[in-house]
């Protein structure tokens, strides 16, 4: 019934006995675990929904300059300071641009973008035509021009040139409509609702990218320890040991803090890296102990099924064990765990935010709204909305990711599924 | 026939799964008498464990359901009890052993918490009453130096001594029945031999009806005096444990029975194997849930589910076929 | 593990567990003060030689008593504390104060203004009941200039003659001197002291000068230079005798050295090093302070200065207790059970973080007059907490409304907050190395482009007023020319002007620093905006913690950063002076030949008038060439409940706790 | 106790050994951050700051710095704050850490009630609405950053309610709302790991044993099942109580407490190196008595563990 299985020196046929198993485990452990969970998670209503969520808040922040929200920094100190969100009243409708002090054309934006477009096109059509120093005085008069005057830096901080192109977009879709004040505005009459749409942008983008470092870090160094296992690995965790007990909020303090001296920071604009950029890079690096941990307990746990040994017998390199069987198999326990890291880096980006160590105004996060929101709640006068909205998104994001991971994790274990 | 002790009357236990609804027993009705040991053979998944479990209360709802069916005790609905008259039969009237004792006791607690909580529950002992039984129970299973032995941990016991513990634990009681669920399973074969005499010494000793689950054909020769033969969650054939292992009619029992190595037969006779895989429970087809592995089969067998027809010498058994005169589907041709 | 030890463990926890609640609940059994504050953060010291700060300042008024004291101007009290005449406020809701008599009785002041002579009053007493000297002040003072003491602010003293050299031990060749050998009975305690040796310097020996690496970086450079000068041996007069001292450990082959002799005084070497600890000019000798008897003390200015007065109520000043320094040492002197003080409140305890108890001093001579028995000062830092106690009554005074609710506060019933201007200036520095900002157009077009008022009404909100000088109104006498208002037409054309005005790639970018506070950051971002609309020049926000903003602004690492301005006394020359070239305050590059000469004859000036003129005229270049740019001036920002009474608004947000009393 | 005394030692050198690791990489760090904590809006003059500066050793090589600071550390003494020259950091550590202690204590025991609870219930209630309600409840206290609780917390109890005062230290009713506060996210943690721990252990052979004795469902989870389903609750709070105990920057500045978690943020802004020192090793030298405390629980909770092994 079943075939010997002392381990004697593989023959031939042995080899590609293991070969095929090999095949098979991957077969197995890859493709069809993935669709199995995939068809199991299908199943789960609530993850689902949370998962549709999760999806649509992406791309509603991805695609933010796209939709018709007013700007997110434009203050409108005079008239719509601590507006309370709703309908009421003709100061909620806003048009892009219509605020006197912008000075635009006709008191709208895109007059003024035609007029900028206008402008530029002309001193372009005049340098091609002069010559000599007067072409250089011209071009340097264009340059200025764009520099200075494109109406859209007047009311979006800083456009990379895919924001611009989308801004570019919308106000050929939209026009100068905007939605109006739909949750109200903040103490400098700031537009909470596109505020909170921008926002998104900072949060996810700190909360994925951290992760991902946080990911790529703690699985190679899980993985590594894991599987070489003996001195090397009693090494590689007493380090993690060590850096599990440094206070980190003081580490990341000092690191933010170094990296922002004026020296440095040029540096590194120098290189292209900005200030933000190094922030999530740096939570990324503080997550990663703890997945490093769980990876390698799971790696340990793996190394001594079938199919790795079977990879050896075949031949594989250590690094192609652990990157290629390994690390595939462990990707369930990673997953899960990453919907628990993100939230808790939001988190982390929101507290660090309330030292004042987090993003950079004018840009915003959500961590950053909340801030601000949570000081204008005060026992004298609360402004509701000013929390109410940033709060809520964030809550919403992070439900949506515990609850995705607790189906992923019922999902890719179905052990779990019938107790 | 004396008065049965328990009597399970077409029961019926679902499961829903992913795959759909799980029909893991489909109308299983026996009968227990005193001081009787029934076997339940089967394979992994034939229903043999889910049959015990679902008597006791102990399938996990959900996802299962007990969709019909009564198992009488002593004229008592065990399947319709609340749950308090139910936790005062169990491990009183009726214990249970499990497969596997590494992991069938509770690794935090010592034996000796874990013996006395059920005499202490049960029989109202005081502390050191229970203590002295837990030691007197322990000495009976033949565990030596019980009286030291019974403050240690599981982990401290081998697999065999935790069986041994296991049962003293199922006898504490006294019980009316005691359910053991393939007890030597996963003991080495010495050990496994120690147990079920250990059980026989015990039955004998205290009178207690015991069920047999196992798919082992050798435990059942050995200790059973009545076998029900369980496939695709029905009963498929039972009968005395003598006229089954003479005379089996059901397919199925036959290879069973061909798949045991037999002393008298020929050595370098190559052992024979059922075919194929167990059924998908969830997805069986309309007729004989044995179908797709027999060597008998016929083309009724996959339309109608075949009735029970009574053996000549008591029992029954389900099958359309007439084994002894039809010869199996690899000698025909 | 044996089971009874596994099943003893929850026991454990639960008597950890018990021990811990009690003894977090014993930590609140203390009867309540008759009045308590929130005095913006814990104060760091009680040590007047190392206090610094606003939080300190409100404690050690109470605690200490200097020669004169704050008081408002016309309020009378009998000899019961009762109230004879009140004073009346200003149209702001300010009260002027004026330097009151305080541990003097009374002051003459010489014709020329440098020479103050003090009485001291025969009812001033230390709090351990010991009579008051005049020399109690001479010892404290000393001690406050001594390097060792470190004092942070020893240059609220470098008024007094030769203060400044004996603070920096700076000693020339002829000078007298004092030498204080290393034979401490304690070492590492600052007073009591070694022996002391005084002389005439003669002449200094010294190694021969170190020679750099030419690869030497400043700090190895620095290093070699304070290690030549540790090594250089003094050569004293001392009963006619040449003696010679050195600080530094290693002399030998010291008769080899260079020797600078004063002209025509030199002698032989004597044979042997003496080993000492400092080399400094003689303090009696040379420093401007001496008490001819127990009750006078007379002060010697290096020019005159005529808010002298006001800055003895200032705690840097203060008189210390030689007797408890010297024998509890430092800091264990400043612990409430041996500190001595002799001020109008003692400390009777403190718990750091949480609160500080001030009870009346009854030996104080004026201790009829102090109506609050005992008094909490909590040193917690949240503002929106202390409004949160505030408003539930569990404290009098908070010093700081947070600024996000400031509308909803002025419009309170009770009226318990009313904000009055005072003698603070917000404003932005401006980095003139700096492309852009070197450039006094683009300095001028910033300043124009900028909406103070907006920024007061809808930002601030607290009755702040937009700043168009460097000095706040409210020094009497002292007129401040201002720069232009807010014209962002007038700003483009200005811009027009500047030579950045049609370079490739646009003006460049500014930098707007700031630390990490919700009002600066507003503010920034108001300006930002107003600055990109009007002008069309980007600004970057930058936001740094306190000491990282510090720090960049102290190595002129900026190019735009917000700054404040307090005042240590009510003068227009503490604004004005900071500003000259090289100033340490300065800090933005900017330097005027003219300002610094304007600034000089102010100095120099014994016309009150013509000294505040000189002043003006300066202020006037400041404010035309904008290496700053000013943005409001301040307005207090505490409540106070309406029972307490005496609390007198003022310019200088002063209020010491002998003016209350509670009125119900 | 024997093995528990070997392996104490045996901890001991590894723990001296990481602990001298994070004062080095903390002293180091700190020193390679602009400013100092001489630092102030008002300049000193040059030659003050020179004898300021001289008083703290600061102007020595920074090596030189290092070691001595490091063998006053290892007789126990962190020498003087520099930004509050009244007290010793000893004396400061020892007037916040105690106050930090007991807040995180009873924070930690409300976390630990309130979370093992709530898990419990979920898991024996799996997918029911008491479930999903827990749930959401354990994903807000995790995720509602520690200040909104606060603010949202002092507005309801403080001044809604008016049943709590504001802020401050010492009664029984001022400890409530600051531990709650702190323990909130915990609770939430907890409640997670413990559901996840329970429908573990549920699933064992061994809960199916104790129902078959016949034992209530009651006895089956609290005697058969909680032991197991705490294993990772327990490996989790080593940390976490580290960090508690060692106070919260939020709440203490929220509530007024004098405790320690502020030096954690102030001492590192405000550069008072001694201070900022002594608070590190303090955390560090709690959370490995904490693992180890760990330890212990698992071989209280968990028989087969055997310390000497870890």
């Amino acid at each position: 019934m079943v075939e010997s299985q002392d381990a004697k020196q593989p023959d031939a046929s042995e080899l590609e006995r293991y070969a095929a198993l090999l095949d098979e485990a991957r077969r197995i452990k890859g493709t069809s675990l993935w669709q199995d969970a995939w068809r199991r998670l299908k199943r789960n209503r609530l993850a689902m929904i949370s998962l549709w969520c999760l999806v649509a808040v992406a791309m509603l922040a991805a695609f933010a300059p796209l939709l018709p929200l007013q700007s997110p920094l434009d203050k409108d100190l005079k008239d719509r300071k601590n507006l309370a969100p709703g309908f009421r009243g003709q100061r909620y409708w806003v048009k892009l641009g219509e605020r006197s002090d912008l000075r635009f054309a006709s008191d709208s934006l895109t007059a003024e973008l035609a007029k900028f477009d206008d402008e530029v096109a002309e001193l372009k059509t005049k340098v091609r035509a002069a010559s000599g120093t007067d072409r250089e005085q011209l071009l340097g008069e264009l340059d200025g021009k764009i520099h200075n005057s494109d109406p859209l830096e007047k009311l979006w901080h800083n456009p990379g040139s895919i924001v611009r192109q989308l801004l570019r977009l919308r106000i050929m879709l939209f026009g100068d409509w905007c939605l109006p004040s739909l949750f109200g505005t903040d103490d400098l009459g700031r537009d909470v609702l596109s505020r909170v749409f921008w926002g998104a942008r900072v949060s996810l983008i700190v909360g994925i990218v951290a992760t991902l470092v946080s990911l790529l870090i703690g699985v190679t160094y899980g993985a590594v320890s894991g599987y070489l296992g003996g001195w090397i690995d009693s090494v590689m965790m007493r380090i993690v040991d060590i850096l599990y007990s440094i206070p980190f909020i003081f580490i990341v303090i000092f690191i933010i803090t170094i990296l922002s001296a004026e020296e440095t920071k040029a540096k590194m604009d120098a290189l292209g890296i900005n200030q933000l950029t190094v922030f999530y890079v740096l939570i990324g690096a503080i997550y990663w102990l703890t997945m490093a941990r769980v990876v390698r307990g799971q790696v340990i746990s793996l190394k001594t099924e079938l199919f790795i040994d079977a990879a050896h017998v075949v031949g594989a390199s250590r690094a192609r064990i652990v990157f290629q069987h390994l690390i595939p198999n462990v990707m369930s326990v990673v997953i899960v765990y990453l919907t628990l890291t993100i939230p808790a880096v939001m988190r982390f980006e929101a507290f660090l935010s309330f030292l004042g160590v987090g993003v950079q105004a004018p840009d915003v996060s959500w961590g950053l709204l909340v801030d601000e929101g949570v000081k204008a709640v005060t026992p004298i006068k609360i402004y509701w909305w000013l929390i109410a909205f940033s709060g809520g998104a964030l809550a919403a994001t992070l439900f949506s990711l515990n609850f995705l991971g607790d189906g992923l994790r019922d999902a890719l274990d179905p052990r779990m599924k019938n107790r | 026939m004396t008065e049965p002790l328990l009597q399970v009357d077409d029961l019926r236990v679902e499961f829903r799964t992913d795959e759909g609804v799980v029909r893991a027993v489909d109308g299983v009705s026996f009968d227990l008498a005193p001081g009787e040991t029934l076997g339940i053979v089967g394979e992994s998944g034939s229903g043999k464990s889910v049959t015990n479990l679902a008597m006791l209360g102990l399938i996990p709802q959900p996802p299962g359901r007990i969709s019909s069916g009564r198992a009488l005790y002593r004229d008592e609905d065990l399947l319709t009890a609340n749950a308090q008259r139910l936790s005062q039969i169990r491990g009183r009237h009726i214990a249970m052993i499990f497969q596997d004792p590494m992991t069938a006791l509770n690794p935090f607690l010592t034996v000796e918490e874990q013996l006395t909580e059920v005499t202490r529950l049960h029989l109202r002992h005081s502390h050191d009453e229970a203590i002295a039984h837990a030691i007197d129970m322990l000495e009976q299973v033949g565990i030596t130096g019980a009286d030291k032995r019974v403050f240690d941990y599981p982990h401290q016991f081998s697999g065999g001594m935790r069986q041994r513990v296991m049962i003293a634990m199922a006898l504490s009681c006294n019980p009316d029945i005691l359910i053991a669920d393939e007890p030597s399973t996963a003991l080495d074969v010495t050990i496994q031999a120690q147990i079920l005499d250990l059980m026989k010494q015990l039955q004998t000793d205290h009178g207690t009806s015991i069920i047999m689950i196992t798919h082992d054909l050798g435990v059942v020769a050995n200790i059973c005096h009545r076998v029900l033969v369980m496939y695709g969650g029905k009963i498929v054939e039972r009968a005395d444990v003598d006229s089954l292992f003479a005379n089996p009619r059901h397919p199925y029992t036959l290879g069973l029975l061909d798949s045991v190595p037999r002393w008298d037969t020929d050595i370098t006779e190559k052992l024979r194997v059922i075919p194929g895989q167990p059924p998908d429970l969830a997805n069986l087809p309309p007729g004989c849930a044995f179908y797709p592995r027999c060597s008998y089969r016929e083309d009724r067998c996959q339309q109608s589910v075949p009735p029970a027809i009574e053996r000549p010498d008591g029992g029954d058994f389900a099958c359309f076929v007439d084994v002894d005169n039809v010869k199996p589907a690899e000698e025909r041709t | 593990m044996h089971p009874t030890l596994r099943n003893a463990f929850p026991y454990v926890a639960l008597v950890v567990l018990m021990s811990a609640l009690v003894w977090a609940v014993s930590f609140g059994t203390l009867p309540p003060a008759d009045f308590s504050f929130h005095n913006g953060d814990e104060i760091k010291t009680v040590d007047p030689s190392k206090a610094t700060g606003q939080p300190e300042h409100r404690v050690m008024t109470s605690l200490f008593e200097g020669l004169y004291r704050e008081w408002p101007l016309g309020y009378e009290l009998d000899e019961e504390g009762n109230v004879l005449n009140a004073p009346e406020p200003d149209e702001n809701g300010n009260y002027p104060l004026d330097a009151a008599p305080g541990v003097a009785e009374s002051v003459d002041i010489s014709e020329d203004g440098r020479v103050y002579t003090f009485h001291i009053r025969e009812a001033a007493k230390w709090s351990d009941g010991s009579k008051f000297t005049a020399d109690d002040f001479v010892w404290s003072w000393r001690r406050t200039l001594h390097p060792e003491t470190a004092s942070q602010y020893a240059y609220q003293l470098w008024y007094l003659k030769g203060a400044k050299k004996y603070t920096t031990s700076t000693v020339t060749l002829g000078g007298l001197i004092e030498v204080e050998l290393s034979d401490r009975l304690r070492v590492g305690q600052l007073f009591p002291r070694g022996t002391i040796r005084r002389g005439k310097l003669l002449g200094i020996a010294r190694p021969p000068e170190p020679q750099h690496a030419p690869d030497a970086s400043d700090e190895d450079k620095a290093e070699a230079e304070s290690e030549w000068q540790e090594r250089s041996v003094y050569l004293v007069e001392e009963n006619s005798k040449v003696v010679a001292f050195s600080k530094g450990e290693s002399t030998s082959g010291w008769s080899n050295f260079k020797v600078d002799w004063l002209a025509g005084s030199a002698r032989d070497l004597p044979s042997e090093v003496v080993n000492c600890l400092h080399v400094l000019p003689d303090f009696e000798a040379t420093v401007g302070v001496k008490a001819p008897d127990d009750k006078t003390l007379v002060v010697t200015l290096q020019n005159r200065t005529p808010f002298f007065l006001h800055l003895t109520t200032f705690y840097p000043l203060f008189p210390m207790n030689r007797k408890c320094i010297e024998t509890h040492g430092t800091p264990a002197w400043t612990k409430p059970e041996n500190i001595v003080s002799n001020g109008t409140y003692n400390l009777e305890f403190r718990r750091f973080r949480d609160r500080l108890r001030l009870v009346k001093n009854p030996l104080h001579w004026s201790h009829k007059q102090v109506k609050l028995e005992t008094v909490d000062v909590f040193g917690f830092k949240s503002e929106t907490t202390a409004l949160n106690m505030y408003l539930t009554g569990q404290l009098d005074w908070i010093t700081d409304a947070p600024s996000t609710v400031i509308p909803q506060l002025m419009a309170r019933k009770e009226r318990d907050y009313v904000p009055t201007p005072l003698l603070i200036i917000y404003f932005y520095r401006i980095n003139v190395t700096r492309a852009p900002c070197d450039d006094i157009h683009v300095r001028r077009a910033l300043n124009m482009a900028i909406d103070k008022q907006l920024i007061c009404d809808k930002v601030t909100q607290a009755g702040q007023q937009p700043a168009r000088s460097l000095v706040p109104p409210g020094l009497p006498g002292y007129r401040s020319p201002l720069c232009e208002p807010f014209d962002p037409v007038a700003a483009r054309e200005e811009l027009k002007k500047s030579k950045y005005a049609n370079l490739p790639g646009g003006i460049p970018k500014v930098e707007i620093l700031y630390n990490t506070n919700e009002n600066h950051r507003a503010i920034a971002e108001v300006i930002q905006q107003q600055w990109k609309n009007n002008l069309g020049i980007d600004a970057e926000l930058k936001n740094s913690e306190w000491t990282t903003y510090l720090s960049s602004i102290h190595s002129q690492e900026y190019s735009i950063a917000r700054a404040g301005w307090v005042p240590d006394y009510p003068d227009a020359n503490t604004f004005i002076d900071m500003w000259v070239t090289g100033g340490e305050n300065n800090e933005t590059g900017w330097g005027n030949p003219d300002y610094d000469a304007f600034v000089k004859k102010a100095a120099e000036e014994p016309g009150l008038d013509r000294r505040l003129r000189w002043m003006e005229q300066a202020e006037e270049i400041l404010m035309a060439e904008l290496p700053i740019i000013p943005i409001y001036y301040y307005v207090s920002k505490g409540m106070v409940s309406p029972r307490v009474k005496g609390f007198f608004p003022n310019v200088q947000d002063q209020h010491p706790l002998y003016w209350m009393r509670i009125e119900d | 106790m024997g093995e528990s005394l070997q392996f104490l030692f045996r901890r001991a050198g590894w723990y001296l050994a990481t602990m001298w690791v994070v004062y080095t990489v903390s002293f180091f760090l700190m020193h390679a951050v602009p400013g100092g904590p001489f630092d102030a809006e008002r300049n000193l003059p040059p030659e003050v700051r020179k004898n300021v500066e001289a008083q703290f050793n600061l102007n020595d090589p920074l090596p030189v710095q290092y070691f001595d600071h490091l063998t006053r550390a290892l007789r126990g003494d962190f020498g003087a704050s520099i930004k509050i020259p009244d007290f010793t950091v000893n004396e400061i550590i020892g007037q916040g850490f105690p106050i930090s202690a007991s807040l995180g204590l009873f924070a930690m025991v409300f976390a630990v009630c309130l979370g093992t609870t709530a898990g419990v219930v979920s898991a024996i209630r799996r997918e029911s609405f008491v479930d999903f309600s827990f749930m959401v409840a354990a994903t807000l206290g995790i995720a509602v950053p520690n200040f909104v609780l606060a603010s949202l917390a002092i507005i309801l109890f403080v001044f809604q309610i008016q049943l709590l005062p504001a802020a401050g230290w010492g009664s029984l009713k001022q400890i409530i709302l600051p531990a709650i506060c702190l323990g909130a996210p915990y609770a939430g943690y907890i409640s997670r790991l413990t559901r996840t721990g329970m429908l573990e252990v549920l699933g064992r052979d061994y809960i199916r044993t104790a129902f078959a004795k016949g034992l209530s469902e009651r006895r089956v989870v609290v005697r058969h099942a909680l032991r197991g389903a705490l294993v990772p609750v327990v490996s989790y709070l080593g940390p976490a109580v580290a960090g508690v105990m060692t106070g919260s920057l939020v709440v203490e500045k929220i509530f007024a407490l004098p405790g320690m978690g502020s030096h954690f943020i102030e001492a590192a802004f405000q550069r008072d190196y001694p201070l900022a020192l002594g608070v590190v090793v303090v955390y560090t030298a709690l959370v490995l008595l904490m693992n180890t405390m760990v330890d212990f629980s698992y071989a209280i909770l968990d028989p087969r563990v055997k310390l000497g092994e870890l």
